[in-house]
């Protein structure tokens, strides 16, 4: 069974996120507006206006609202999206914890844009950084079409009986939220049929207003221990229900992505490099024009990064001879990138290869093609056994 | 693979004009990506659009920094000195202005087609949005896209009576425009 | 994974008083316990209204304290207008 | 022999229901707190869902791993998400076609300060539910600080009384009123010692949240942080009440009407000395919170003159 062949329209990556919450008919929306992430909401509200959207639209007066709101639509048995960016995830914060230990099946699209305390109205993924050890799943797309077909899967992994956790679906600010290309928009019936699994599952434990029932118990003893425990476990859990959700997709709608990761040109590549978000579309074809040159370096795209995929990421590394990593964020404390620092934890299994940190794409600035030369050069060299630094900032040694 | 980067000012439709020729390519089977560059939104500010297509999926994400084509809808933008930075050899322009060039004003440029898409645009909209204007004088000549894949891309944005106006300025852009070579 | 058994069926922190109601007993809080002049009473009910566990029992003709749960805080006997409840020191009534 | 007949008083029309409470929970001997959440449920019913955050009810609201206190569906949240909670499951119990009456419970410092943001924005929204505030003055849970609602002069562990400290230096946020201003269908301040009167506002709250949020100012005295003995509580409560300290109101759409008006006045001198946290003040402070008292109400009746509802029943302060 196929679905149809959706309709081709231009749209941002915004449009694609809001198209993607609206096929899969959520119940309850709740948002607020900044800036790169409005337009999701402003199409959203487009959707309910028009009749396409048939949802509860809540126009909250601020983001710690809107994921107490859709935290508590899924807690009572709904269907919920939300989306924000930057400050907004950071005011948004505890009660994005609160989702977390709740268990609360939420979808939300994060559009990365830098943190606080230095103004950036521009890109960066620092602000999913600072939510990575709140217990949600997080994905991160490179392009509309995957923006529009992740959300769809984020909700059929959110809302697994075996998963029950809230997915936050990041896209980097401005390179990707405004970027318009063509996208094909699935039927509505045939994501109606792709989610129709869920109904097949036992119910999940809601807020049934006839049942004695209370969420956020203490947790007193080991059984506060057992939920953190089952927290990890459930984690665990959906890296192989993202693969095979990944797959399904792929079969019925003819998209798929990889999963957890991508690998490009990996196979009989000497090296690697591996990054994320917007900068792997372009190191596709930094790779692609090495490869022309005799250069045998491949890619790893990193989809998922909460949880992290360790297991495929030792499989797609092991036996080369050296990876070089692109982060568009910083690890404090450990001046290094932090998807960098995390690869760096799987060194007894990969092997005692060069492992270089590359720091780009900080708020307004582009990671360029001469960037991502560099950064293979720099690899390249590492894999000859030559001696390299460990840690970049491509663009503060690329200035004159 | 084709680059362009269009130079606005807020308020002139630059980004608009950009997403048109992004529809207008698709019309046309190819595959497109076209995304803005700003702070913040301000009428009035320098505005950066770009739209790549290409016969096969497009995986660059980054700004155009070697365009093949530079529309430029206000002549007040030909003095900013970045303007034809990075321009590939046999580049194009796309120029709203009153006045023809008298000189080649960068070595680069090898073919500019100039119409005074202001004038057209209050003539036929009532107000100064050049932005359509220009995309008709782009498809005559760049002959990258057609003038009914152009027309065709405006009813994403506009209908009734304004669309009828624009699809005018389209025409008369596609007709009146200029066009100087230089070797 | 290594755990294999799990204490509730709960995926997160659910409480079910279907399960499991909880309860304290507060009777044992008491320094001091009401007691009832049932001629005085006039089935006016403040003691009743006003007792923060609501541990009044309803009878007939009177009310009574449920000495399980009262805690002793004395407002049955400050609002009682005919002063039929007094507040009577718990070591009064050890055996 | 005869038995005696005796019939139960009227007020105990308005508690229909049993009490959703274990028969004992850990709220201190005395606290009016406990009263408010016992006959609350008794006036609305089980099928109440509760939204609380950690505070001095938390350790009767919340569950203890799978064991709960109480038979009420009830939901815990942070402080900064009572009423965005709210509005979550109160939208999507709209959207499933389920009529559930959703009532948040917080204290003052919820309500007023932390909390506040979220409550004023559901109130503009007009989200269909009841939020209870329990007023005492303060942040009791936690060790009695202060809070924006703490009277002037009020000796509070973050406002301690020293060589230079004399208490809470600045008089309080009137958070009943601010509500008034959002104009929702309902606010309204009720104390216990005034028991018809809590309960018939209950009641209204209820029918009112049909049309937007419902709200309950509900003045409800600290045995431990103000220093009350426990069997002293309800009578503080009914002095705040004849003292003016504590005007019995409500009002519809901003409309404004006195529940109890209060013949002749108690000094509040008569309020202060009832429990210890004013035990400090000296008489020209006295003289400042008698003022503040007098003009709040002041004002008070002054909203009431533009109301529709100036003549209906006013009951006396004789509860």
């Amino acid at each position: 069974m196929k679905a149809k062949q959706g309709e081709l329209k231009v749209m941002t990556g915004n449009s694609a996120a809001a198209y993607g919450a609206m096929l899969c008919r959520p119940d309850v929306v709740a948002s607020y507006p900044i800036t790169p992430q409005t337009e999701v909401v402003e199409q959203l509200s487009r959707f309910h206006a028009d009749g396409t959207l048939e949802a509860e639209m809540i126009e909250v007066e601020g983001e710690n609202s809107a994921m107490n709101a859709v935290a508590a639509a899924t807690l009572a048995g709904g269907r919920a999206f939300t989306a924000t960016s930057s400050w907004g995830l950071v005011y948004m914060y505890d009660a994005v914890l609160q989702a977390a230990g709740f268990r609360a099946p939420v979808v939300m699209a994060n559009v990365n844009r830098e943190t606080p305390g230095i103004l950036a109205v521009s890109s960066g993924q620092q602000d999913m950084i600072q939510t990575r050890d709140a217990g949600w799943i997080q994905v991160i797309v490179e392009n509309s079409q995957e923006i529009l077909d992740t959300i769809i899967m984020a909700f059929r992994l959110a809302e697994d009986y075996d998963i029950q956790l809230p997915v936050m679906v990041n896209y980097d600010g401005f390179y990707i939220s405004y970027l318009a290309e063509g996208v094909r928009i699935p039927a509505r019936e045939d994501v109606d049929r792709f989610l129709s699994v869920l109904k097949t599952q036992p119910q999940r434990t809601i807020m049934d207003p006839t049942r004695p029932i209370g969420a956020g118990s203490h947790g007193l003893m080991t059984e506060f221990m057992e939920l953190r425990y089952r927290h990890c476990a459930a984690l665990d859990r959906a890296k192989k229900k993202f693969d095979d959700i990944d797959k399904d997709y792929g079969d019925f709608f003819g998209r798929s992505y990889g999963g957890q990761i991508e690998e490009y040109r990996t196979e009989d590549a000497d090296f690697v490099i591996l990054t994320s978000g917007s900068a792997v579309g372009t190191s596709r074809t930094v790779v692609d024009a090495k490869r022309t040159e005799g250069v045998k370096v491949g890619l790893i795209k990193l989809r998922m990064f909460r949880p992290f995929p360790q297991e495929k990421l030792i499989k797609a590394i092991k036996g080369k001879k050296a990876i070089g990593v692109i982060d568009r964020s910083v690890n404090f404390g450990w001046n290094c990138g932090p998807i960098y620092s995390e690869l760096r934890a799987l060194t007894p299994e990969i092997g005692n290869i060069p492992i270089l940190s590359f720091i780009d794409g900080l708020a307004s600035i582009d990671i360029t093609k001469p960037h991502i030369e560099r950064v293979i050069d720099d690899v390249a060299n590492a894999a000859k056994g030559k001696p390299y630094q460990a840690v970049t900032w491509i663009p503060l040694e690329e200035r004159e | 693979m084709k680059e362009i980067r269009f130079h606005g000012r807020g308020g002139q439709g630059a980004v608009l004009a950009a997403r048109m020729l992004a529809i207008a390519c698709v019309a046309e089977g190819k595959c497109v990506a076209s995304f803005p560059m700003y702070g913040f939104e301000r009428r009035g500010a320098p505005v950066v659009a770009f739209t790549r297509f290409d016969d096969k999926p497009i995986m660059e994400k980054t700004q155009i920094y070697n365009p093949d084509c530079l529309v430029v809808i206000d002549p007040g933008l030909l003095k900013l000195p970045t303007l034809f930075t990075g321009l590939n050899p046999n580049g194009t322009l796309i120029l709203n202005s009153a006045k023809a060039f008298e000189k080649q004003p960068n070595e680069n440029l090898k073919l500019a087609g100039v119409v005074n898409a202001t004038q057209i645009a209050v003539e036929e909209v009532g107000r100064d949005v050049p932005n359509t204007c220009l995309l008709g004088a782009f498809a005559a000549v760049t002959a990258w896209v057609t003038l009914k894949s152009v027309q065709a891309s405006l009813s994403e944005y506009f209908s009734g009576d304004i669309l009828k106006k624009n699809l005018r300025c389209v025409e008369r852009g596609y007709n009146e425009v200029k066009v100087t070579k230089w070797q | 994974m290594a755990v294999k058994k799990f204490s509730t069926k709960y995926e997160a922190a659910w409480s079910d008083a279907d399960q499991l109601l909880l309860c304290l007993d507060t009777g044992t809080w008491r320094t001091k316990r009401p007691v009832v002049d049932k001629e005085k009473c006039t089935y006016c009910g403040l003691c009743a209204i006003y007792c923060p566990p609501q541990c009044m029992i309803t009878r007939p003709d009177f009310f009574e304290p449920n000495l399980n749960f009262c805690k002793g805080c004395g407002i049955c006997a400050k609002e009682c207008l005919r002063g039929a409840i007094t507040m009577r020191p718990e070591g009064d009534f050890t055996s | 022999m005869v038995e005696k007949v005796k019939k139960l008083p009227k007020t105990f029309q308005y508690f229909k229901d049993e009490d959703a409470f274990a028969g004992g929970v850990a709220f201190c001997a005395g606290c009016p707190l406990e009263l408010t959440l016992r006959l609350l449920s008794r006036v609305m019913g089980r099928e109440t869902v509760i939204i609380g955050t950690p505070s001095c009810s938390a350790p009767v609201l919340y569950g203890q791993n799978v064991g709960a206190w109480h038979r009420l569906p009830y939901y815990s949240c942070l402080m900064t998400g009572v009423a965005s909670s709210a509005t979550g499951l109160t939208r999507y119990y709209k959207k499933a076609g389920k009529d559930v009456n959703v009532v948040c419970f917080t204290g003052d410092g919820c309500a007023a300060d932390i909390g506040f943001q979220t409550l004023s924005g559901a109130a503009e929204r007009g989200e269909h539910f009841i939020y209870v505030c329990y007023e005492n003055e303060g942040y009791m849970n936690t060790g009695i600080q202060r809070s924006s609602t703490t009277p002037f002069g009020a000796t509070t562990s973050t406002t301690p009384v020293g060589v230079a400290g004399r208490g809470k230096t600045t008089p309080p946020k009137n958070l009943p009123l601010l509500m008034a201003m959002h104009n929702i269908p309902y606010v309204a301040t009720t104390t216990l010692s005034n028991v018809d009167d809590f309960a018939r506002k209950m009641q209204k709250a209820m029918e009112k949240k049909k049309e937007g949020l419902a709200y309950l100012h509900v003045f409800c005295p600290c045995p431990v942080g103000w220093g009350i003995e426990s069997d002293m509580s309800i009578q503080v409560c009914r002095m705040a009440v004849k003292t003016n300290y504590f005007p019995l109101w409500e009002a519809e759409y901003g409309k404004f009407r006195l529940t109890t008006t209060v013949a002749n006045p108690e000094p509040i001198t008569k309020y202060v000395k009832m429990f210890r946290k004013f035990n400090h003040l000296n008489e020209k402070e006295l003289a400042v919170i008698q003022e503040e008292v007098d003009q709040k109400y002041a004002f008070l009746k002054h909203l009431t003159e533009f109301g529709e509802h100036g003549q209906t029943a006013e009951t006396p302060a004789s509860e």
